[in-house]
């Protein structure tokens, strides 16, 4: 058995796409810990915010929520939602949004409003929040699921927040030219999106996960051709999450 | 007259504001964001007065829609996000409303919602954004037709259309502005001038407060007219868009308060259990709501270990080292 | 590595600046309103690079604006005002190259040009407002046609529409978004993380600079990230809008600063009397322009004895009982 | 000879339109005086407010320019222009705007543009600023001039800011549901607008000045059947204005 939890692995996992001079808007959970850690360990020069306005605050403690006052200390800037939004959605900067979801098609697109029928649903969940804006608006979004089939979907049950919606340049023909799915990393491995026609394909494994376990758990086709191993957590990488970022253990 | 003579005339007990200005079917937006700042003693307050069919208009909310919809006042709601953080990763009785049946509801976006309300606050019918372009936001309503013909329903859901500035096929979605009855908040500060000072996030509480009709603000004190005209450039609400001033320590708990205490993690994990349960809720609202006759004498069921325990650091601005599990 | 390790890429010399950010031709929007916050040392190092061509946008503008169009910097210009308080109605230089056919111009509003910088910074086309219906603002336009096909000038001036959202027979004006090449703008403080705080009037400052491809703050000061970031609510912009940093004190004189220094009445009344008369005015850029190498030289024959009598008292923000007429 | 001036007669006689409740948008120049004298005289619990967003400030020392730092001192809110102007336009609030102008013809439309051809004007002005917006988006706006032929004319020679457009309802149809042109305050008189054609028709004469003066000085007819004398100054307005709004005599 690993030395380390599906969390662990799948922040570091969406952590390891961010770069020094991102922009990088982070939800609640895993999330949340995935930019922390990213800031931390990958791109101190990264900017951590979140939609409700607070942006780079100086996480002495974990949020665990988007509104939480943790977010409110030691920011640059404590602003407003509209503006929070404007940012990622700027065209000068490069803005990477960290998203969960109750389901996610072939496409990227994602659900995190509804199971069933939308007037008459099986299960309701949150509802967009910010999703389908950061989706529309962002420069690229990474997705947290778990790796599921009923997650995994040839149809999305509501679809909350864009990716690139029917393939090829749909995304673009809807009046969205910039963003779209960069990646969805779940507790079996990293998918990424094929550069033309948009379609899922897995590029990454973790250690002790087979292409065969994660096929089985997605409910589509997807090309396995482009797979490599994913690099295990490296010992600095746990200590910082587990010492630095999440002591409390509140998300870990 | 009173203690504070420039707004004598605003200065109301909550039973006084809840009652001069919320009716059955008010549409109300209201202020703060999940877990902070949600005007809790006003939500009480209208549960105990009984006030039915009340139209929420909401970018993410917890504690305040959740209590409002889990005790029956709410027959419509256009929301973005039912959500209290870690103690409900979807609120409860929000979730079980909706799978009921038992409220209509219509889906729009954080941005969206915030833009509708600047959209009012500014007076115009509408503003544009890229936002939700090719969701189902835009392609399945949520309202029946009948209810689009009320004055403060929006005639439709969205328009999409082109950009008339420039040749190329581009689409913009355009949103129809809010201006609800009444939008409620709690800040920390109000002056005796009447000025509206929040720290930290103000999320769109001020686009709310500028496109209602009426505005009512709870606060934790009111201050020297002499210390919020000092330095004006912090303040949030000039004092002609205040139409209630409520003065009620702690009227946020159990959400947080930036600069004077944090959210209540032993008060939301009651709350997550109880609300779970029809009847376990209802046993909460008789003991926390209906059970007691003011803020105050719910304050003392709260208990001063619990208020000192989610003390504010008032630089840090939240209670240092809480147990938040 | 300098001072500040980190802004230490964006912190500049006005001379570098200017050079690596201002081109013949660019598109640019001054910060500041009439009297106040005038970015005058970039104007000054502007007009000492013999910048041309430059197409400025602005709401309303007074020694920034006359100057580069003294100067002959200017050839095309969106503006809703210029004018300099009492000490100019209508700002000098910029009436007389209207008079003379010198520039092409197009009139708007103060409101509608925040609007369009506003539009711009959130990234849509396009902004509804009801102001200007019915007016030769809309009715006349000032740009040939020609140039509405250059890619930072709007297609259309304006654009009346229907509102969508009611049966009625309700307009409302559509105004194109802005997006200059760059925004200059003068605070008062940036902190040594690179963030912005202006303290007193924003005006349309924010807005200019999120829709702005470039941003050029200078500023009173460089102060320590321990007290910028002890009160965010305070600060007017986060760091990553802003592209470059220079620090020069009294660098918006001769207009104000507020808790820095008043606007300097002497100044402005010399300017008023060269700004009148072709040959004086070229003396006056000779002398004040041309024939400093620096802001600090500039200041120099401004004299002490000017800057003590603008000094602001740090509360009330100006000089009390300066001398104005 | 009165033992006042035209400035302090204007800005009396304008103040007293106030009502307490009112906000005030005051310009520079008489106007300021105006809004100045209304709040210390008619209507202390009156609201002076700037379009560059100072609202209410303590003016110590009288304000030579709306950018003026002594505009933001002692304010209850320091916000930016967009906020300013949805202050003028707010349908919640009774706004009333203290504009000057170059030329007003007999709808009360106003211009501060241009005289001659818009493109190669005889004489350019300062422009809208936000004249335009308050003459679009307030609840009334009472507007200072010269009373002079060349300033009172049929057409104007370009159309700034829109009072009753052409008369009657066009204004309302123009798509500006409330508002328009409430008074021209002069050197001479008190010029008002009919309630339903919208025409301008004097109302008051100051003390020693005739109506046949104001009808010569003004380039088209006015009825003029409803003239009285206006209230000349009391002395304690006069000290007020004197030695309470601008002892500096910067503006008086």
């Amino acid at each position: 058995m690993a030395a380390y939890t599906d969390n662990e692995m799948m922040a570091l996992a969406a952590g390891r796409f961010i770069r020094n001079g991102d922009i990088v808007f982070a939800g609640t959970g895993v999330s949340m810990l995935a930019a922390t850690a990213a800031k931390r360990i990958y791109a101190p020069k990264a900017v951590v915010f979140f939609e409700t306005g607070g942006i780079d605050p100086s996480l002495e403690e974990i949020p665990m929520a988007v509104a939480d006052p943790r977010i409110m200390y030691g920011t640059c800037l404590n602003s407003g939602l509209i503006e929070a939004f404007s940012i990622v959605g700027h065209r000068k900067l490069h803005t990477i949004a960290f998203l969960g979801a109750a389901q996610v098609d072939k496409y990227g697109n994602l659900n995190t409003t509804v199971i069933g029928d939308y007037h008459k649903p099986k299960t309701r969940f949150s509802g967009s929040g910010g999703a389908c804006d950061v989706a529309s608006l962002a420069s690229g979004v990474i997705t947290f699921m778990q790796h599921q089939k009923r997650r995994f979907v040839e149809k999305l049950d509501y679809l909350t927040s864009v990716g690139w919606y029917k393939g090829g340049d749909s995304r673009r023909r809807l009046g969205l030219p910039r963003g779209g799915a960069l990646a969805v990393v779940t507790n079996l491995g990293v998918m990424k999106f094929h550069e033309t026609t948009r379609e899922m394909y897995l590029a990454e494994y973790y250690p002790g996960i087979t292409v065969d376990k994660i096929v089985e758990n997605t409910g589509f086709l997807v090309d396995t051709s482009r797979a490599v191993e994913a690099a295990p957590p490296t010992p600095e990488e746990l200590r910082i999450l587990r010492e630095e970022v999440d002591p409390q253990k509140l998300i870990l | 007259m009173g203690m504070y003579p420039e707004i004598d005339d605003k200065l109301l007990s909550l039973e006084e504001a809840v009652g001069r200005f919320i009716k059955n079917g008010s549409q109300i937006a209201i202020g703060g964001f999940t877990v902070t700042r949600n005007p809790m003693a006003l939500a009480y307050e209208i549960v105990r007065q009984g006030i039915k069919d009340i139209h929420l208009v909401c970018h993410s909310h917890g504690q305040a829609l959740d209590i409002l919809i889990g005790a029956g006042c709410v027959s419509r709601l256009e929301i973005a996000y039912g959500g209290n953080g870690r103690y409900a990763p979807t609120c409860i009785r929000f979730k079980k409303a909706i799978q009921r049946g038992e409220i209509q509801f219509e889906d729009y976006s954080n941005y969206q919602m915030s833009l509708r309300f600047f959209a009012g606050s500014l007076g115009i019918p509408f503003i544009p954004t890229k936002s939700g372009l090719g969701s189902d936001l835009i392609d399945i309503e949520g309202f029946l037709p009948e209810i689009r013909k009320e004055e403060k329903v929006a005639s439709k859901k969205y328009v999409v259309t082109q950009n008339p500035f420039n040749g190329e096929d581009d689409k913009v979605l355009l949103l129809p502005a809010l201006n609800p009855d009444v939008a409620i908040m709690h800040a920390q500060y109000v002056g005796e001038d009447g000025t509206v000072r929040i720290k930290g996030l103000t999320f769109a509480d001020m686009e709310q407060a500028k496109s209602a009709d009426v505005v009512i603000v709870t606060c934790e004190e009111i201050v020297p007219r002499s210390f919020i005209r000092l330095d004006p450039d912090q303040n949030s609400l000039p004092p002609f868009f205040v139409d209630a001033i409520v003065k009620v320590p702690y009227g946020a708990h159990p959400t947080a308060v930036y600069t004077y205490y944090d959210y209540d993690p032993k008060h939301l994990n009651l709350y997550k259990k109880v609300a779970e349960d029809d009847k376990a809720f209802k046993v909460y609202l008789d003991e926390w709501v209906y059970g007691v006759r003011s803020h105050q004498e719910y304050l003392e069921k709260v208990g001063n270990t619990a208020l000192f325990q989610i003390k504010a650091n008032p630089i840090l601005g939240y209670a240092v080292g809480l147990d938040r599990k």
